[in-house]
C-alpha cells in the first residue's frame, strides 16, 4: 500500500502494461521528454526508450491514425490526445474509423488501442481546454468509454483498457491530477464495465462520474448529517460497456435517480442513463429522475464563474433534497 | 495539356528508369514509352496483364450488374486506372500491406482476392469478403494483406503511417502502400501523415492516382499547385516523382524502386501517377463534366490495356497467348458472377455480431 | 400550390434566401458546376454566379472556417458537408469554435452561418456513408440543429436557418431527397423550436425526425386500423431550440411516450427527450417512456441488413403495442 | 545552429528589402541589420519601440501577476516575441483583422487594445475584455479588429481565409492577418487553410512565429523540413520568405509587402519570422528542455528591444526621448494593474448570457 496521486498512477498504469507486453507502445504530444503536460507520464522515457515512448508533431489525425494502424497490424498503442477538447480534430478516427473497422470487416480488423485524454473543467483554461466530453464516445458504437476517479481505478482501469481487444477512451480528469489515494503494491488490473457503489443508501441513488464522485459523495454525506437523507452513490467508471445491473438493482431499492454530469446538459450520458431506469425499472420509481449538471452553455474561463457552472456539493444536496422533498 | 512540365521536379532515376517519368506531355510519354527498351521479364509480363485484363473485366462487371440493378448503393470503379493496381499488385511482395479507398476493387483484386468476393460484396450478398456488412466502399481481405478501403477522404494515410510504425518497431521488413486521389491532396490528413512519415522515417508508400478529376470538379480548379503530389513532396523533404499511370511497366519499376527503399529503410515515398477514369466518380455520375474528346483521346491514345498489349506484341509475345488471358479473365468474371448471384443476402444473426471483440454489440450488461 | 421534391425544395429554398440577401452564400464540394451529388443545389451556380456559390477542394476544415470567418465578419454563408458522416473530420469547428465564440467574447462575435449535411441512412452506404449523427451535434451548446421531414419544411425551415443570427445544423435525409410533397408558392419562412403534431391521437406520444417520421405515421395509422391504438405523432423538427411545450403538452393527454430514433441508441435525442418528460412530466406517465432506435452498431451496407437495422414500421407497431399492452 | 541556409528559398525582394532576410545564421543577420541603411521614419520608430515596450511591459506583468496567484488557469507570454505584434500592429490598416492564437496578448495589444482590459482578462475580473468568460486564451475585440484568439492549434487559420473571402466578395479593402506557431504547420488545418487561400486568391497574410519549440519539442524533432512553414511555401505555389523576428522594422517592412500585395488583389502571403520565448511555453512551464545558453544567448544578442534601442540611438533619438517611452509604458501598466486589482469578479448573471443570439442560453421553450 502506499499514497499515490492520480497523476503518478497514470504513469505506473502505463509502466505497469508497459513491462508486462513488449507491444504496449505510447506516443503524444510532449509525452516523452517532457513527460506531458500534466507531468502524468513522467519517467516513462527513460524506461522504455524512444521507439517505445515517442513525442509526435501537433498532428492529432496523424497520432489517432497511427495509433489505429499499428494496433490493427499488432501492437497495442496508447495514444494520448492532450486535452480532450481536441477529440474534435481528429474525431473521425473515433467516430469513423477505429469503431467501425472491426464490423465493416466482418470481424477481420481489430483495434486494441487506447486513447487517453485530459478532461474536464476546474482548471480555469477556458471553453476549449475544459470540456467534459464523454458522451462525444458514449454515443460512437464501437468504443469503450471510461472515466476514473482515483489512482487505483487509474491504474486498473488503464490496465483493463490496455489488455481489451477493442478501442478504448480513457478519460483522465485534470482537476483530480492532484488528489491522492491508497494503492496496493503490485500488478492491479480492474474489469471493464463495472460500476462502483462508493456509498451505500437507502433513499435515493446518484450516479456520478470522474471528478462528479467526490462531490457526489461529500454531498450525499450533507445530505446524511443535515436532512437525514441517506444516498446511494454509484460511481459509474465505465459508460460503455456499462453497468446497468448495478445501477438498476439500486434504484430498484432507493426508488429514486439522480445524475450528477459535468458535460453540458444535452444529451450528456446522464440522459442515456435516465432513460434506461425510466424503461427498465419505471415501476420502481417513486419520483422523477432528475439531473444536475453543467448548464447547456460553454464554460468561461473565471474562476468564480467556472465554479458556479460546474455541479458543485451545494447544488447536489440541495436539488436532491428539494426532489425528495417534494 | 492541363499538365505540363514542372520546373522543381527532378527525376530520381538517371538512366534506365529515366523512360517511366512524365515527359512534357502525356502523349509524348505514351509514344517514348512504347520506343523503350525492355526490361521487365516475360513472365512479369504475362502476369500484368493477366491483372489488367481481370480488373478490367470485373470492374466492366460490376457496372453492368449495377446496370441490372443487382449492385446496391454506390460503387466506384477503376475502369482505366488499372494499371496503377496492376502494377504495385506486381511490384509488392506477400506480407507488404495496401491501404485503399472507396475506389479500391482493383487494388483488392490486384493483391489475389477472389473476384467472386468482391462483386458479392457489392452485390450485398453472403459470399461478398464482408458478407455485405462493409460494402463495395470498405473492401478487406487481411489474409491477402489488404488492410481495408477507407471511405473517408485522407482517412487511411495516417493509418497507413501506424502500420508502418509497427513494421519499424518489430523490424519487420513489410511495408504499407496508400492508395489515394488527387483531390485527397487537399485534406489535413494528407499533411499530418506526410510530415509524420518522414520525421518518422516510416517505410510506407503515398501513391497518388491523378485522375485528374476530385469527383466532378477539374483538380486544378481546387488546387493550388499543378501536381497536386509532387509539387508538394519537397514540403516534407521528399523527392518530386510523377509516373505514367497508364503504363504497367513504368507503375511496376517505380513501385518497386519505393519498395525497396522503404524495405531499405529509407523511409517513404510519394508518387504521384497520371491517369484517367473511364466511368463517373460513381455509380450515380454521368461525368458530363468533362472536355468533348477529353474520354475518347484517354480511351483511344492511353489505355493501359491498349499500350501493354502492343508492348507485348512487340516484344514478341504470341498474339494466341494474349488472347488465352483474355478469355481466361472473361471465364473468371463469368463464374464469379454466377457464383455471386446464387448467393443469398447475408443472414440476420450477423447483424449485430462483431460490433466488439467478443463477437457481439453488448455495451451493457 | 406545386408537388416538389425534397431535393429540389433544397435548391428552392437556398435561391429565395440568396435572392432576398446578397450576404447569403454558398461553398462546398462540388456544389457549384456539377449541382451537387444530390443534385439538390443544381441551378444556384447559374443563378447567382460563381463569387456566391463556390466549389471548394476537399478541405471540411478549410470549408466550415471559411464559413465562419466570412461569418463573423458580415456574410450569411450556407455550407455543404456532403454527407453528415464527414462532420467527424472537421468536428472542431462545430464542437469549439463557431458554437463558442459568441459565448467566449462576452457577445462580440456572431456567426450566422447554416451548415446543410446529407444525413441517414437506406442508401445501402455503409458505415461510413449513412449515419444519422443529429446528436453529434445536439450536444454542444451554441449549435441550433433542425431536420426537416417534407419539402416544405425544408424551405421553410432553411429560411429560418439562414435568418437566424446564431449558426445552425441543417440536417437533410438523403433517403428523402426523391420524395415528393405539397409546397405553396411565393416566400416560405418556417420558425425554428417548433414541433409539430402531424397525427393526433389519444393513447400514445409518438416522437419523431426526418425519415422516420413517414415511418411513425405510417406505424400509427396501422395501429389504429389492427389494434384500434390511437397514437399522436410528433415531428420534433428542430432538435435546438427544441419544443419541449408541444411534446410536454402532448404526454400530458396520451400519459405514454415513444422515441423513433434512426441514431443508434447510446446519447441519441430521444435520451434526452427521456430524460426531460421523465423529470417534467413523471406523473403523467402511465408506463415506461420507450426508445425505438437502431441498435448500437454501425450501419451495414447490404440492403436487407440495412433494412433491418433501422428502425421499420413493424418494429415500431410491435414495440408500441407490446409496451401499451404490458 | 538549428537552422542554415535553404537552399530553395528565394528572397522576394531585390536591393533595399534584402536586409530584413535571413541571412546564413540569425547572428549574422543581427549585426548586418545594424549596419543597415534607415529607411523608417521616426514618427514610426517612436511608435514602434513604444509597442515594443509596452508589450514586453504588460507581458511581464502578467507574468508578476500569475507568482502572485492573481492571474488563473494557464497563460502564454510573448516576452522575446514582440517585434513581430509591434511589427504588424504597425504595419495593418484600421480596418484590418488579427486571428491570433492563445499566445495573443502581444497581438491584441499591439491593435490598440487597453492593457486593463487584457490584464483584467487574464486575471478574470469584471475588467476584462471578455468579463472573464473567455480568458487569456481568447483574447477578441472586435472593435479594434482583434477577431478572436483561438486555442486549438491550426483552427484560425480557415478562419482568416473566410474573413478575407468577405472582404474579396464585398470589394472591401481590409486583409486578415493570421498569426500562428512553427508547431502550427504540421496540422491539418494549415494545409487546408493554405491550398485555399491560394486557389481563392484570398486578401490573407498568414504569419508564423517560429520560435524553435512547439510547446516543449524543439520543432526540428517533428518537422520534416528546416523551416516550417517558408519550406512548404512553394506547396501552395507561394514564395518562400524568412525574415528576422527580432528586427521590428524586418517585421514591419516584411509586414507592408504582404499586406500591400493583398490589398492590391495578390492573393495571400506566408511569411515565417525566426523569433524567441523567454519565458515558458505557458505558466506551468520551467523550460527546462533549452541547451545551456539558448536563453542568455538570445537575450543578450537578439533582444528585440535591444536591437531596437541601440538603432534609435545611432539614428539620432535622445537618450532621454528613449527613457521616456519605457517610464511612459511601466507607468500605464501599473496603472492598468490597479484598475485590474479594483475590479470585482464578474457577476453571476452573466454566467448563461450570450449563449445565443437572444443574449441567453435557452436551448428550450
Ligand atoms: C472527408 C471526405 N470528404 C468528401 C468525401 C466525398 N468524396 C468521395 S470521393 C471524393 C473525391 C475524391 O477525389 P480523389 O481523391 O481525386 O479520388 P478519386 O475519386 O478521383 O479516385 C469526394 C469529395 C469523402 N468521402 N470524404
Ligand atoms: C489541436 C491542438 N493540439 C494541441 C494543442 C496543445 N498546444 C497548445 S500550444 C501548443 C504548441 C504550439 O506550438 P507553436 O505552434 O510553435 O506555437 P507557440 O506556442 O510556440 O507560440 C500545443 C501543442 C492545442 N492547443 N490544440
Ligand atoms: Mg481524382
Ligand atoms: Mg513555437
Amino acid at each position: 500500500m502506499a499514497e499515490l496521486t492520480y497523476r503518478d498512477a497514470v504513469a505506473r498504469g502505463i509502466a505497469q502494461e508497459m513491462s508486462r507486453d513488449a507491444d504496449v507502445v505510447f506516443l503524444g504530444e510532449d509525452v516523452a521528454k517532457a513527460g506531458g503536460v500534466f507531468k502524468a507520464t513522467v519517467g516513462l522515457l527513460e524506461q522504455f526508450g524512444p521507439l517505445r515512448v515517442r513525442d509526435t508533431p501537433i498532428s492529432e489525425q496523424a497520432i489517432l491514425g497511427a495509433a489505429m494502424g499499428a494496433a490493427m497490424t499488432g501492437l497495442k498503442p496508447i495514444a494520448e490526445i492532450m486535452f480532450s477538447d481536441f477529440i474534435a480534430v481528429c474525431f473521425d478516427y473515433l467516430a469513423n474509423e477505429f469503431s467501425k473497422s472491426r464490423y465493416m470487416t466482418n470481424g477481420q480488423v481489430k483495434c486494441p488501442l487506447v486513447v487517453r485524454t485530459g478532461n474536464g473543467g476546474g482548471s480555469r483554461f477556458g471553453a476549449q481546454h475544459s470540456q467534459s466530453v464523454e458522451n462525444w464516445c458514449m454515443m460512437i458504437p464501437g468504443l469503450k468509454v471510461v472515466a476514473p476517479s482515483t489512482p487505483r481505478d487509474v491504474i486498473g482501469l488503464l490496465a483493463a483498457a490496455v489488455r481489451d481487444p477493442d478501442p478504448v477512451i480513457f478519460f483522465e480528469h485534470k482537476s483530480l491530477y492532484a488528489t491522492k489515494g491508497e494503492v496496493e503494491d503490485g500488478e492491479i488490473v480492474d474489469a471493464l464495465g463495472t460500476a462502483k457503489i462508493v456509498r451505500a443508501g437507502s433513499d435515493a441513488t446518484i450516479l456520478a462520474l470522474a471528478l462528479m464522485v467526490p462531490r457526489a459523495l461529500a454531498a450525499a454525506e450533507k445530505l446524511k448529517a443535515e436532512h437525514g437523507i441517506d444516498c446511494e452513490v454509484i460511481d459509474v467508471r465505465s459508460l460503455v460497456p456499462l453497468d446497468t445491473q448495478t445501477i438498476l438493482r439500486s434504484v430498484a431499492s432507493t426508488h429514486r435517480l439522480f445524475t450528477v454530469e459535468e458535460n453540458p446538459r444535452l444529451c450528456g450520458w446522464g440522459a442515456e442513463l435516465v432513460s434506461i431506469v425510466a424503461d427498465e425499472a419505471f415501476y420502481h420509481l417513486d419520483g422523477p429522475p432528475v439531473r444536475i449538471t453543467t448548464p447547456h452553455i460553454p464554460l468561461p474561463a473565471a474562476d468564480f464563474l467556472e465554479d458556479m457552472a460546474m455541479p458543485t456539493v451545494d447544488r447536489i444536496c440541495g436539488t436532491v433534497r428539494r426532489s425528495l422533498q417534494a | 495539356m492541363r499538365f505540363g512540365p514542372c520546373p522543381r521536379r527532378q527525376p530520381c532515376y538517371n538512366s534506365a528508369g529515366q523512360a517511366y517519368f512524365m515527359a512534357k506531355t502525356l502523349t509524348q510519354t505514351a509514344v517514348s514509352l512504347r520506343a523503350t527498351p525492355d526490361d521487365v521479364d516475360v513472365q512479369l509480363r504475362l502476369k500484368l496483364y493477366r491483372m489488367l485484363v481481370e480488373i478490367r473485366e470485373a470492374e466492366q462487371r460490376a457496372y453492368d450488374l449495377f446496370l441490372q440493378n443487382l449492385v446496391k448503393g454506390t460503387s466506384h470503379l477503376s475502369l482505366g486506372q488499372e494499371a496503377v493496381a496492376a502494377g504495385y499488385g506486381a511490384a509488392m511482395e506477400p506480407g507488404d500491406l495496401s491501404f485503399c479507398t472507396y475506389r479500391g476493387h482493383a487494388h483488392t483484386l490486384a493483391r489475389g482476392v477472389p473476384i467472386e468476393k468482391v462483386l458479392g460484396e457489392l452485390m450485398g450478398r453472403d459470399i461478398g469478403l464482408l458478407r455485405g456488412k462493409g460494402g463495395s466502399m470498405h473492401l478487406t481481405s487481411v489474409e491477402h494483406g489488404v488492410m481495408g478501403s477507407y471511405a473517408i477522404i485522407g482517412a487511411h494515410l495516417p493509418i497507413a503511417c501506424g502500420s508502418a510504425w509497427r513494421a519499424q518497431y518489430k523490424g519487420a521488413k513489410d511495408v504499407s502502400v496508400c492508395f489515394f486521389g488527387d483531390g485527397t491532396t487537399n485534406i489535413g490528413a494528407f499533411h499530418e501523415a506526410l510530415n509524420l512519415a518522414v520525421v518518422w522515417k516510416l517505410p510506407v508508400v503515398f501513391v497518388c492516382e491523378n485522375n485528374l478529376y476530385m469527383e466532378y470538379t477539374p483538380i486544378g480548379e481546387v488546387t493550388s499547385v499543378e501536381h497536386p503530389a509532387a509539387d508538394r513532396a519537397s514540403a516534407y523533404g521528399l523527392e518530386s516523382i510523377v509516373v505514367d499511370g497508364q503504363d504497367a511497366d513504368a507503375v511496376y519499376r517505380s513501385a518497386k524502386e519505393a519498395l525497396d527503399k522503404a524495405r531499405a529503410g529509407g523511409g517513404p515515398s510519394l508518387v504521384e501517377y497520371m491517369t484517367y477514369r473511364y466511368s463517373g466518380h460513381s455509380r450515380a455520375d454521368p461525368a458530363k463534366y468533362r472536355p468533348a474528346g477529353e474520354l475518347d483521346d484517354w480511351r483511344e491514345n492511353r489505355d493501359a490495356i491498349k499500350i501493354y498489349r502492343q508492348r507485348m506484341l512487340d516484344n514478341g509475345i504470341a498474339e494466341t497467348q494474349i488472347a488465352e488471358i483474355e478469355q481466361d479473365a472473361r471465364r473468371k468474371v463469368d463464374e464469379a458472377t454466377e457464383k455471386c448471384k446464387a448467393s443469398p443476402a447475408p443472414p440476420l444473426e450477423i447483424l449485430c455480431t462483431d460490433v466488439y471483440a467478443d463477437g457481439g454489440w453488448a455495451w451493457r450488461n
